[in-house]
């Protein structure tokens, strides 16, 4: 499938480490500890460079690449108050009005969007979407 | 003895939390769903169970990646709310009901069902929002509910069969309780979303829509539908929906074996309540309401 | 693909690591008992496994009453030696073998055995013990080591059918993974032994021997052989026992199902050590090895 | 059967806080603390009094009579440094001399001690064993 990974033990091992991270922030004063310096914070975990990085530029899909699972990485965006569509959306390219109005409108449709190499808009093809692509092209 | 008199479905998406806990549910975006809601929380006040079994996935909240449970059952007095991150949701505590469940968990293991048995466990929003639809915003939940965790985060997650199998072992678990209880059996999560990458905001509604035809109507054939055919047509967390299955599973009119077909063919299931919506946040709302006859 | 090439049985008494720890195995009590090991030493370093899947219960050690899995598969990396009170055993951390265990963890699940994945877990006697039996105290353990928990701690534990069934998938899935590895199975705990109440300190040689005779002869049948037998028997830790079925399940002279009886029987084990000492500690020591043939 | 108890959810729930308390005492750390004032560790579980009293005078038939099971009480035996024998063999009412030969003539037997009410050496009509009874009946 386009746009999609899988999270199977393989993955479960790759982002162990930053995914147990992101359960620590369920607890109001990690979430402080973490705000007040979140390089400091994320140091005490032994993560990768490459998640790290990922994590301070609340690069979702970086950090799913590197074995985040996004149930995990959502408690960063409760951290950051962001809800669960600003963290879908973000992995999109689309701008939050583009994703919301999307999902009001119905949705992404599955069609061209079930295998890999259709002409959906979650192919590789069409990324990243949004007024951000658009601009890309002009 | 006890008896599962009834399986409510419904979507858990946390969204709906949200709405409900800031007063929202009247707001353009959000009244379509709630109305929908409206019949089933008159329904439930008419029909108030003894205990909900209420099946949900825990989406990385009390369990970690330290141990992964395929079915964890709750044998715990009471559950808080989790903090998943935004602070804790202000809903009551959950209270257990602690002999039904430990009852149920003996006898399904004895069913071959290798369950984690949990004792302490703060619930989510996969527990929480469908209670918050079904009963709104009370003092307290109106009665006991055993939470019934599934794995559907980390592969591989139980196959359609296996929670369609569970489902009758639950069942048969409970008419073996010796007390009288009325028991509802609610599975939860779903319809189609995906949370994850360039894929982000798909939503299914034919898929959606013949997923609820058939859990009505032919539930042992959906059950054979293969995780892949959920992921590719519903998104990739549109695999919660295996856990309506055990609910469905629970109801009277399945075969509990080969050997029970007849007396299972003289009970039928009765649709109350059916309603979709799309969308909350990212995902499309499905919920049904069965009731044995 | 990888193989089970043996199985080892052991009884998994923690004085027997103590005794080990405090150098003791040449005093006239201990004596006796390392004697019948150290057949089974040099037979490991002549048979080399590339990794042991073992087969032990937890002792309230990684596993408390907050969670309780029935079955329990590791897939970490690395496990640590478990401080059971009086201070961790000082022998090598546990590597694991992350890949196949991950790999059994997805055909085991698929074959409806409901598994909980475990990241992280530090081993008590019950796993180590069995280490320091069969391979003395070596600065790293010879090989890689999958750790497979099983909980005969609080009941309902599974049946010895459900164990037995368990050790066939362990082996189909084993089979199925592309590697070329000589993988052994070991089960450990029992054999009869109480330690509460005043029936603590029983022993029953009778029941243990046949116990072996047949686990060796016709497990198919042992496996059938309910809970009550053997607390009523082999005492209440005697239950322990059940997971040496699982063990015996992987060898290749089990048939997987109906359609496999003919491979099964064109197979057959070798009974290549047996054991049996009384006491060490409050328990009887029983040690099998079998090869597959 | 005589003399057993069978540890399922019911007794477990019974003894939930004695048994998560027993567990404490695995981090060498709690172990200390309990040592110097055992009453004041105690009073920060929620048990029960009879469970707090059964396990200051280390009284294992009665922790295991309010909901213990012996693999959690192991811990309070290693944190008083004694083995699984000792332990053991406190519950009979024999002494330790008395239970050390038991088992290195065997055991014992299962003869009389299969079901309630036969009469072999674990039957109710035969406690407390050893010279602890003896003394008692003379
Ligand atoms: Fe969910
Ligand atoms: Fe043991």
């Amino acid at each position: 499938m386009p746009g999609t990974i899988i999270f199977d033990a393989e993955q479960s091992r790759k982002g162990y480490h930053l995914n147990q991270f992101c359960m620590s922030l369920m607890k109001a004063e990690n979430r402080e500890r973490f705000k007040a310096d979140e390089m400091a914070y994320l140091n005490e975990w032994p993560m990768t460079q490459e998640q790290k990085n990922a994590v301070l530029a609340r690069d979702l899909n970086r950090c799913m690449a590197t074995g985040g699972n996004i149930y995990f990485l959502a408690k960063i965006g409760a951290t950051d108050g962001k809800s669960f569509q600003q963290m879908a959306g973000s992995m999109t390219g689309m701008t939050e009005d583009e994703y919301r109005a999307m999902m009001l409108a119905g949705g992404r449709s599955v069609e061209g969007n079930r295998f890999v190499g259709e002409d959906g808009d979650a192919q590789a093809q069409h990324q990243p979407q949004g007024q951000s692509s658009q601009k890309g092209k002009r | 003895m006890a008896k599962i008199t009834a399986s409510v479905f419904t979507s858990h998406v946390p969204a709906i939390g949200a709405a409900i806990d800031l007063g929202k549910t009247t707001e353009p975006y959000w009244q379509p769903l709630f109305k929908g809601y409206e019949w089933s929380k008159q329904w439930l006040k008419d029909n108030p169970p003894d205990v909900v079994i209420l099946v949900f996935n825990d989406h990385a909240t009390a369990f970690s990646l330290d141990m992964i449970p395929t079915f964890a059952i709750g044998t715990a007095e009471a559950y808080q709310p989790a903090d998943e991150g935004w602070g804790p949701r202000p809903v009551p505590v959950v209270q257990g009901h602690a002999e039904l469940a430990a009852h149920i968990a003996h006898s399904v293991i004895q069913q071959d069902f290798d369950l984690t048995i949990v004792n302490k466990m703060d619930v989510d929003h996969g527990l929480t929002v469908p209670l918050s639809l079904m009963c709104g915003q009370p003092e307290a939940w109106p009665c006991p509910v055993i939470p019934f965790a599934v794995n559907v985060v980390q592969y591989p997650v139980p196959s359609g069969q296996r929670c369609f199998n569970l489902g009758k072992a639950i069942r048969k678990a409970v008419e073996s309780y010796d007390e009288n209880l009325n028991v509802q059996i609610w599975g939860t999560g779903g319809m189609s979303h995906q949370l994850q990458g360039p894929r982000a905001g798909l939503i299914n509604p034919v898929f959606d829509n013949a997923f609820l035809d058939q859990l009505i109507s032919d539930p042992a054939a959906l059950a054979a539908k293969p995780h892949i055919d959920y992921v590719r047509e519903a998104g990739s967390e549109g695999i919660e929906l295996v856990m309506w299955l055990i609910a469905r599973g629970a109801m009277s009119d399945v075969a509990y074996d080969a050997a029970d077909l007849d007396a299972a063919k003289a009970h039928s299931v009765k649709v109350k309540h059916r309603f979709y919506h799309v969308p909350a946040s990212n995902t499309a709302v499905g919920h049904l309401i069965l009731e044995n006859s």
